[in-house]
């Protein structure tokens, strides 16, 4: 299957291309191309997912299939960073996510950043991001992951910032970057402990489990943790920086400075989910030796899910509301694969939250893109300057709401059956959380519907200077339809005859009682934006002054963000650099200095001892002729 | 009674002969024709250097009174390079209204120290080097006096009689000490007689500081920079290269050779010396503005590493003595050429005069800073070479730690090189020195010191030569 | 006549022709044709040498010749190259010739400038090809001394104290070098000054417990380790445009390439004996230089600091003593070369526009200039580390080859270097946003230029180079760490 | 000086007798040369110095090494290169007289150290 | 022979006291008197020990060259019957302290290793004949070297100090 290799490829020289030739060309004429770059790779990762899910499977068991290999940096004789192609369910599944999204995305932008400057560069970066993604994908070994989670980090950080006049996108871009490599830096550092002990990166004999290849780590510990544990978790870090986990989730909503399309391919549907995807592919490791740590992953997962949704209540920027929904439902997928175990039943939450990417994916970039419809309708992202759009923007208003929908998890939209499956997971692993789950279930329903109700109904929309909103052109629509369809339907495809936890067969059966408990749960939810904000009423705001302190913490985001402003600003730049800078030019370099001086100031002072007298000077010859002399006699 | 064995002293009697010429024709013709004793001291000089240019063997005069050794030639030779280049540079100076009628004195008196420097080296007995040493002293002050009705240069010339020959005085009684102790004044006779005792150290230390001071090591320097200033340029520019270095090279010879038994007296005294003088002179070299008194203090400098040859007593010591001599030589003269001319076209001998002299004279000014490189030890200049192989003789002995203070020195000594170079090339001034034309023989002079300090250090002939007659 | 000694001699004819030259077309015609000459040469001699290799050639120095200099000291001018070697050729070649270019337009005295300019040039070419302890010091001399003039009299600011400073600290780190090197020829026997013959001897570990901090703290003040590098910020800062980056992208690497050919290769029991100390300092001089990088408003300062973080991670890697670390650390000098350069070509190109080299001055200048804009980037991207340019490859084989030393203090040091990478992302991003995102600071800036073709030949070939190194790195490491490997065997044999 | 008293009388004048007048001789001189202000003054003193190592010369040659004269011819060379130095010394002392119209060592003070203009110089 | 002995104390006595005088007293004049008596002292000395030759140099050399020298530009540079103002005393003090310290030093080693083993010879005078056959020789303990080269010394001081003390 080397034909695989095109799927990188391609947008690697679209990017080139489109890079080199920047404005040489037409806006046009790059739109085109980048677009068409990725049809065929859509059209390479259908046909691979087809080829290889018809194929690969020997004995009910998915192989791993090394498409395509070669070594790019050799450290040692062991170690050595390829770069290569790693077929298995899920980098398949991936590989058609990713290309879809992206696809729709392409199309999406035509229309959507028509006329904005930097169009070429943007579809360059776009083709910069595509490929950076599916690398990150296939890879064979941890290390090419890593490195293309860089590019896929740069890539963000190009998009993100792409409105570069605009301080903020700067800014936001810049944090995001350096957050990422934050947690980057404790993946950096997972990977090199973890390649000390077992001498390798790849990932066919990491995941294999072989016990020899971990011998090295026994009795290895440090701080009462095994260093294999330490690695794994400082792994983890790097996937939770990618996707956004708590504390490091501060760049995700600010992400949204970058144009909307990025938004919804970038910060919702793939860039994001490499965290998951991360510890998805290093899950034999996780639970065959360090368990502890994936539980711990578990519960940072629901902590994070449902900080997530709190905040997402009182947001009143739409994108930002996405936003904080993404985190919290990467929280869900992290979970997910925290309550899993490993192989069949035991399995279901490995399942569940690769099926959840999947179907997350679709309804959360079709979220995205529509915000971005209603965006380019009223020219604003703020919930308060809309209402009342449902009869401007038909089209966007009901796969908007199919969306929401699906991500309340309202059956039979797709987002049910994932989700379904993560809660029966949690709920099997242990009721506490996968009670707090549910309720988390239930937030999103409610933020999801008070972020409808707000734009589509409710107050009237006041027109501003006689420019009334308008539907979006076909570019715009076709996306948001045909998500929409995936997403109504994604929920029918028998996921875990795909992918499943150890590459068998799995069937996917509902468990009624959850079921049922969340439906209500989400409906109660739905219901309760209903009464809040179906109609423009004053009970919300009446709400929130009552819970005024809650209300005000969870709308500035738990302050963590002031927090890391504190650190950043104060600890590093004040407390840090500016006294190492000081010390520098002053202690360090002021010793150099009071060297020199030192010695000018001795020629200066001595000047006396040449006084011109030559009886002086008879003096001193005849004085350093006795001290000589006696000296030399006596000593 | 054989007097024919004056004629093995080629060196001597050829310089003698020259020195007769000359006298000769200052004394016969008229003061207009007396420029012509510039072209013909420099010819009789540069013959007989070459004459005397090819080592002979060993031999001695006089039962030991005189000795010769091969190596004795190169130092000579070199000695006459330096002399034939003062002249050179001379030239423009003596033809002026002051000193013209002094021209042939000039030449005579300057050969005759020259000779002087001759009997030091070759001397095989206290009493013919102490004539010599004097011999190369006392008519130097009449030099350093020349220009008479000038009070810095009268002044000088006292201060250098006075503090000279008080220190040969010091020295003398050095001398009458060590025979006392020891009955002879051979120095072949004196090498096993002189076996230290405290008085032997005693009168051994007195004797010493005599050539301390011609060397002008600290704390018997102090005259120096006085005279260094006083004196008319090209004086000062013999002091500092030509009796600076037989004075070296003849320390040298006499420790080794006389005071062997003494080393370990004199390698400790060396090393305090070579510590104190090399500090103490860059320390003051920074702070002076006069740029002759800056070189006076700079050559004291550089007789400290000097004396990182002889401290090694060895015979890659003397090689690289002399060899840093040699270097030490041209670089300095290529510098003294340079302030020459300046100081006879516009009389300016202040640092800061100096600023922008890129701009209006680059010649000049990129040997002054190639020569000035050389001095601090850049390569490619020969002067990087002399320092290199001075510094290994020394650390050859195992002398890690002097030689360790001595290069920590160079960085200073490097910073007031630079002071000059940052004046000429990086400072601008509102009046900088004019274009000068400078006359040919200061020019033939320069172009020599300049292909010295390129040449001596890439081709390791000169070296080569010079280590194949290294004794000890 | 040695091919190698075409690298010494093309410079030298060059300064020869510039002599004659008369106006500075014919100036920058000389220069460009000297510097592309050195670089079609090193092109040359990597294929030589590769496909020697390739016959199965294993000596340790290809293209060996002697030539004796001094008898009485055993001074040969001996010249050789292993794959360290020619890297450091390609650099130096890469870099002189994207100098020449950034400079065409140099103020005042042209013919002078070129004149030192290659001057330097030969000195570096000469320490790289010598193998004989005493012409390498020549060599190395050769090169500091002309950046004082070069930085006198045509750099800015406060040049003149720049310049001495320099000056006089790199002037002191060749003292302690001398020093050992006359150590070195002693107490090996005191009958050779070649490298590889003394290499087969054994210094007492005496004399190497002496020698070895000597030598390695000689040539870390060039490699500006903590606390000798403060000659760097103020040096670089007042340098000029081609100077900087001769200076920061080949000078600074003779330090790092000197520590390792001289210092570890020839006293390998004290090398091992006292790497910690040295490990620490070189620490922290990865961190600090990034700390104090952060906060840093002038442009060429927080390069300059940036290079003493890097340099500081070539030297720790060398100290690793082990085959990968070393093989980064060679990556790394061709890396930081490389970028460094690069940015102080933009960081000149941007000073010759804006005359600001003030980040608080300056912003929005990616819509202006977007040409330098986009280098800029690039370069930036480089230093922070980003995979597909060089700075990535070299630091991760760093870290990698670090982590393989399994003790205590390595690891902690090891973490402590890894944690520079997103220091260096702070103070690399920061910049890129003052002063090429957000709004145009200064009005007078609108109106200015982008870059002419002779900018675009120096900054493209550096960015070509940069992203094959940082691309296609597997011939360039086989080739250096083949070259490693018996040091490294040395290195193991002490133990 | 025990042995001189000791030897008092005993007909033979001891060396250290000579040695010893020489010593205070040379130290007269050296004292005169340090302290005294006419440079005439000062070369009166180093006559003395010299004379001083002249004695010495005589006397080691006819108490110790009674062989050979060359204790002997130092000193009569010595006298030789004393006259030498007086000359020169002279000349030049009169011509600082015609300078300076006195020969007082203080007034030889133009060569020294200048006050240096500026207090600190960056390097 | 303490005829000899008196002899030389009075000489010593002599040479000590005229030395002080000659360096101390306020008058030029005076004090070349007194260096005057101290050379003829000295002159003395050389007589006890039978170096005559010696002597009449000494007293040719120094009390009718040098000392007519002297007295000469003393009178040339003098005003007659003008002191010489007195020094600071604090440089006389130094004076007096270093030359005494040296003179105590010097004495102490001297006196401890001076060789006592005399081989004092009563020879009655060395004679002329043989002091100029031993100076004009070639062999070793000859001086004919020494002699030529203090010939041209004795001219290059001569032509030097005619130079620089001639009018023009």
């Amino acid at each position: 299957m080397e034909y695989t290799l095109y799927i990188l490829i391609l947008p690697l020289l679209s990017f080139i291309v489109l890079g080199l030739m920047d404005t040489k060309w037409k806006p046009r004429v790059a739109g085109t191309i980048g677009t068409a770059v990725l049809t065929i790779v859509t059209a390479l990762s259908y046909y691979t997912a087809w080829e290889y899910f018809s194929t690969a499977n020997l004995n009910g068991t998915y192989q791993k299939i090394i498409a395509f290999n070669t070594v790019w940096v050799q450290f040692n004789e062991y170690l050595h960073i390829d770069m290569g192609i790693l077929l298995d369910p899920i980098s398949v599944m991936m590989l058609v996510v990713i290309s879809t999204v992206s696809l729709m995305v392409h199309i999406y932008s035509l229309a959507y950043m028509k006329g904005e400057r930097g169009f070429e560069r943007y579809y360059a970066f776009l083709s910069l991001f595509s490929f950076a993604m599916l690398g990150l994908v296939v890879s064979t070994n941890i290390f090419q992951m890593y490195i293309f989670g860089e590019m896929v980090g740069l890539s963000s950080y190009l998009l993100i910032g792409f409105y570069y006049t605009k301080p903020e996108a700067v800014a936001a871009s810049k944090k995001a970057f350096i957050v990422t490599r934050f947690a980057d830096l404790g993946f950096l550092i997972g990977i090199l402990i973890l390649s000390y002990y077992t001498k390798t990166f790849d990932f066919g004999i990491l995941t294999s489990c072989d016990a020899n290849v971990f011998a090295s780590f026994s009795g290895v510990t440090f701080m009462g943790a095994s260093a294999l544990s330490w690695a794994m978790a400082l792994i983890f870090i790097g996937g939770a920086g990618k996707s956004a986990m708590f504390p490091l989730h501060i760049w995700l909503p600010d992400a949204m400075e970058g144009p909307t399309p990025v938004s919804a391919l970038i910060h919702a549907a793939t860039m994001v989910v490499a965290g998951v995807f991360l510890v998805a592919r290093l899950f034999p490791i996780y639970i065959t030796f360090t368990p502890e740590v994936l539980h711990g992953i578990a519960y940072v997962g629901a902590f994070t899910s449902l900080f997530a949704a709190v905040i997402a209540i009182v947001q009143t920027d739409i994108k930002r509301v996405l936003a904080f929904s993404t985190i919290s439902q990467i929280g869900f997928m992290m979970v997910a694969l925290g309550v899993s175990g490993y192989g069949g039943q035991a399995g279901t939450g490995y399942m569940a939250s690769m099926f959840h990417l999947f179907t997350h994916a679709m309804f959360k970039a079709l979220l995205f893109l529509g915000a971005g419809s209603i965006i380019h309708a009223v020219h604003s992202n703020e919930m308060t300057q809309m209402g009342s759009l449902k009869k401007f923007l038909p089209v966007t208003r009901w796969t908007f709401l199919i969306a929401c929908l699906a991500i309340a998890g309202i059956p039979p939209f797709s987002g049910f059956f994932s989700k379904d499956e993560i809660l029966a997971a949690t709920m099997h692993f242990s009721p506490g959380l996968g009670v707090m789950m549910t309720f988390t279930a239930g937030v999103t329903a409610f933020y999801m519907f008070r972020l409808y109700y707000r734009i589509f109904h409710g107050k009237a929309y006041q027109t501003t200077n006689g420019h009334t909103p308008h539907e979006s052109p076909v570019a715009m629509t076709l996306p948001l339809v045909f998500l929409a369809v995936v997403t109504i339907f994604a929920g029918f495809i028998p996921f875990g005859k795909f992918v499943s936890s150890d590459g068998a067969f799995y069937h996917i059966h509902i468990d009624p009682t959850i079921a049922t408990i969340s439906v209500v749960v989400a409906l109660a939810g739905i219901g309760l934006a209903t009464w809040l904000y179906r109609r423009e009423n004053d009970v919300p705001s009446v709400v929130a002054r009552k819970f005024s302190k809650i209300y005000r913490a969870a709308y500035h985001r738990f302050y963590i963000d002031e927090l890391y402003l504190f650190i950043t600003k104060k600890i590093i730049f004040k407390r840090i650099s500016t006294p190492v800078a000081w010390f520098d030019r002053h202690i360090i370099d002021g010793t150099m200095n009071g060297l020199a001086s030192v010695t000018q100031w001795t020629s200066l002072k001595t000047k006396g001892f040449q006084s011109g007298k030559v009886q002086h000077y008879a003096y001193v010859i005849l004085l350093g002729t006795l001290i000589i002399a006696a000296i030399v006699i006596f000593i | 009674m054989n007097y024919s064995v004056f004629l093995q002293l080629h060196d001597e009697l050829s310089l003698l002969v020259v020195m007769v010429i000359l006298l000769t024709f200052d004394i016969s013709v008229s003061i207009r024709r007396g420029r012509y004793i510039q072209p013909l001291a420099i010819v009789l000089l540069t013959i007989h250097t070459l004459l005397n240019a090819f080592p002979r063997d060993a031999f001695e005069v006089a039962g030991g009174m005189y000795q010769y050794f091969p190596m004795h030639t190169y130092v000579k030779t070199i000695l006459n390079i330096g002399t034939i280049i003062v002249f050179l540079q001379a030239n423009k100076w003596l033809n002026n209204k002051d000193s013209m009628i002094r021209r042939g004195e000039f030449y005579f008196i300057t050969l005759s120290t020259l000779f002087g420097l001759y009997i030091m080296l070759s001397a095989g007995h206290f009493l013919l080097f102490f004539i010599g040493i004097e011999m190369a002293s006392i008519p130097m002050a009449t030099l350093v006096a020349f220009n008479k009705y000038q009070h810095k240069s009268a002044e000088a010339g006292a201060k250098f009689i006075l503090s000279t020959v008080f220190a040969s005085g010091i020295s003398l009684y050095g001398i009458s000490m060590i025979y006392g102790t020891t009955g002879t004044l051979y120095f072949d006779d004196l090498l096993p007689l002189i076996v230290g005792g405290p008085m032997q150290i005693m009168s051994f230390v007195f004797f010493a500081v005599g050539l301390f001071f011609k060397i002008s090591l600290v704390p018997f320097h102090l005259w120096t920079p006085d005279v260094y200033e006083g004196a008319p340029t090209p004086v000062t520019a013999y002091l500092s290269v030509v009796s600076k270095g037989a004075a070296a090279f003849v320390l040298f010879t006499l420790f080794t050779r006389v005071f062997g038994n003494l080393i370990d007296e004199w390698q400790s005294i060396l090393y305090g010396l070579i510590i104190i003088s090399i500090t103490l002179a860059n320390v003051f070299a920074i702070r002076q503005q006069n740029i002759k008194r800056f070189m006076a203090f700079s050559s004291i400098s550089q007789a400290g590493y000097l004396m990182l040859g002889v401290i090694s007593a060895s015979t890659t010591g003397m090689s690289s003595l002399v060899y840093y001599v040699l270097v030490y030589l041209f670089s300095n003269l290529a510098i003294f050429g340079v302030i020459t001319i300046i100081e006879n076209n516009t009389g300016k001998v202040a640092i800061k005069d100096y600023n922008g002299l890129y701009q209006t004279n680059p010649k000049l000014s990129a040997i002054m800073m190639f020569a000035l490189f050389s001095l601090a030890g850049i390569p490619p200049f020969a002067g990087f070479f002399s320092k290199f192989f001075i510094f290994a003789a020394a650390a050859e002995q195992g002398f890690y730690v002097l030689v360790f203070i001595a290069l920590l020195n160079t960085i200073i000594s490097l910073y007031y090189y630079l002071l000059i170079v940052k004046a000429m090339f990086l400072r601008k001034s509102d009046e900088p020195i004019e274009r000068i034309t400078s006359d040919i023989p200061a020019r033939i002079s320069l172009v020599i010191c300049l292909l010295a300090i390129v040449f001596a250090g890439l081709l390791s002939a000169v070296y080569q030569q010079i280590a194949a007659y290294s004794f000890i | 006549m040695n091919f190698l000694s075409i690298f010494v001699i093309i410079p030298l004819l060059t300064l020869f022709a510039l002599y004659f030259a008369r106006n500075r077309k014919q100036i920058n015609l000389i220069a460009a044709t000297g510097a592309t000459l050195l670089l079609i040469l090193s092109g040359v001699l990597t294929y030589l040498y590769l496909n020697e290799r390739a016959m199965g050639n294993d000596s340790l120095m290809l293209f060996r010749a002697d030539m004796l200099w001094y008898a009485p000291f055993n001074i040969y001018y001996s010249v050789g190259v292993d794959g360290v070697s020619v890297a450091m050729l390609i650099l130096t070649s890469i870099i002189m010739f994207t100098g020449v270019f950034a400079s065409w337009r140099i103020d005042p005295l042209p013919k002078e400038f070129f004149l030192w300019f290659f001057l330097l040039s030969s000195g570096v070419y000469g320490f790289f090809i010598t193998i004989d302890l005493f012409s390498m010091f020549m060599f190395y001399e050769i090169a500091l001394i002309p950046m004082y003039l070069l930085i006198g009299i045509w750099g800015t600011g406060r040049k003149e104290y720049s310049a001495m400073k320099l000056t006089l600290m790199l002037m002191g780190g060749s003292a302690l070098l001398l020093l050992s090197i006359l150590g070195i020829y002693y107490f090996s026997g005191g009958d050779t000054m070649n490298l590889l013959e003394i290499a087969q001897r054994h210094i007492p570990i005496e004399a190497q417990r002496y020698l070895f901090p000597l030598t390695f703290m000689g040539f870390g003040v060039l490699g500006a380790l903590f606390p000798f590098h403060t000659w760097s910020p103020d040096g670089h800062a007042s340098a000029p445009t081609a100077v900087s980056m001769l200076h920061a992208g080949v000078l600074m690497k003779l330090g790092g390439y000197g520590a390792f050919r001289v210092a570890i290769y020839l006293m390998p029991e004290a090398a091992h004996e006292q790497a910690w100390i040295f490990l620490i300092l070189t620490g922290i001089s990865v961190i600090y230089g990034a700390f104090s990088a952060v906060v840093q408003t002038d442009l060429k300062y927080i390069n300059a600091y940036s290079s003493v973080s890097h340099c500081g991670l070539v030297l720790f890697a060398i100290l690793m003593l082990n085959e990968t670390a070393m093989t980064g650390a060679v990556m790394q000098m061709l890396s930081h070369g490389l970028m460094t350069a690069l940015f102080f070509a933009l960081i000149g190109m941007i000073y010759g526009r804006t005359h600001t080299r003030l980040i608080t001055e300056m912003g929005g200048l990616m819509k202006i200039i977007p040409f330098l804009g986009v280098s800029y980037v690039i370069a930036g991207l480089a230093s922070l580390g980003l995979p597909g340019l060089s700075g990535f490859v070299a630091e991760m084989t760093i870290f990698v080859g670090a982590f393989q030393e399994s003790g205590t203090l390595q690891r902690i040091l090891t973490i402590v270097a890894v944690t520079s990478i997103v220091i260096t992302a702070v103070y690399i991003l920061r910049v890129v946003g003052k002063i090429l995102f957000g709004k145009v600071q200064n009005p007078q800036h609108e109106t200015l230029s982008d870059a002419t073709w002779w900018e675009r030949t120096s900054v493209v070939t550096l960015i070509i180079a940069i992203v094959a190194l940082g691309s296609l790195p597997l011939w360039i490491s086989d080739m250096i760490q083949n070259s490693i490997m018996p040091i490294v065997g040395k290195l193991m044999a002490a133990l | 000086m025990g042995a001189i008293f000791d030897n008092f009388g005993s007909g033979v004048i001891p060396l250290e007798g000579y040695i010893f007048i020489s010593l205070i001789m040379f130290f007269t001189g050296i004292y005169g040369f340090l302290s005294r202000k006419s440079l005439l003054m000062i070369l009166i003193s180093i006559e003395m110095i010299l004379n001083s190592a002249d004695i010495n010369f005589a006397a080691f040659n006819r108490y110790l090494y009674p062989d050979q004269m060359e204790g002997f011819f130092f000193a009569l060379f010595t006298i030789a290169i004393s006259a030498c130095e007086t000359a020169v010394a002279i000349a030049i002392v009169i011509n600082i007289y015609r300078n300076l119209n006195n020969v007082e060592v203080d007034s030889l003070q133009e060569l020294q150290e200048p006050e240096s203009t500026e207090t600190k110089t960056e390097i | 022979m303490m005829i000899k002995e008196i002899i030389f104390y009075i000489l010593a006595l002599v040479i000590t006291v005229f030395s002080i005088m000659a360096v101390n007293s306020r008058r030029l004049i005076r004090s070349a008197t007194y260096l005057l008596f101290v050379l003829l002292a000295t002159a003395g000395l050389y007589l006890l020990l039978d170096y005559h030759y010696l002597f009449a140099v000494q007293v040719a050399v120094y009390a009718g060259g040098i000392m007519v020298l002297f007295i000469f530009a003393i009178l040339l540079t003098q005003k007659p019957g003008k002191n010489i103002r007195p020094e600071p005393l604090l440089q006389r003090v130094m004076a007096i302290l270093l030359s005494s310290a040296g003179l105590i030093f010097c004495g102490i080693i001297i006196y401890q290793s001076v060789n006592r083993v005399y081989h004092y010879v009563e020879k009655v005078e060395i004679p002329v004949k043989e002091i100029g056959s031993t100076l004009m020789g070639t062999g070793k303990y000859e001086y004919i070297l020494p002699f030529e080269a203090i010939s041209i010394m004795l001219l290059a001081c001569i032509v030097g100090a005619i130079m620089i003390a001639r009018k023009r």
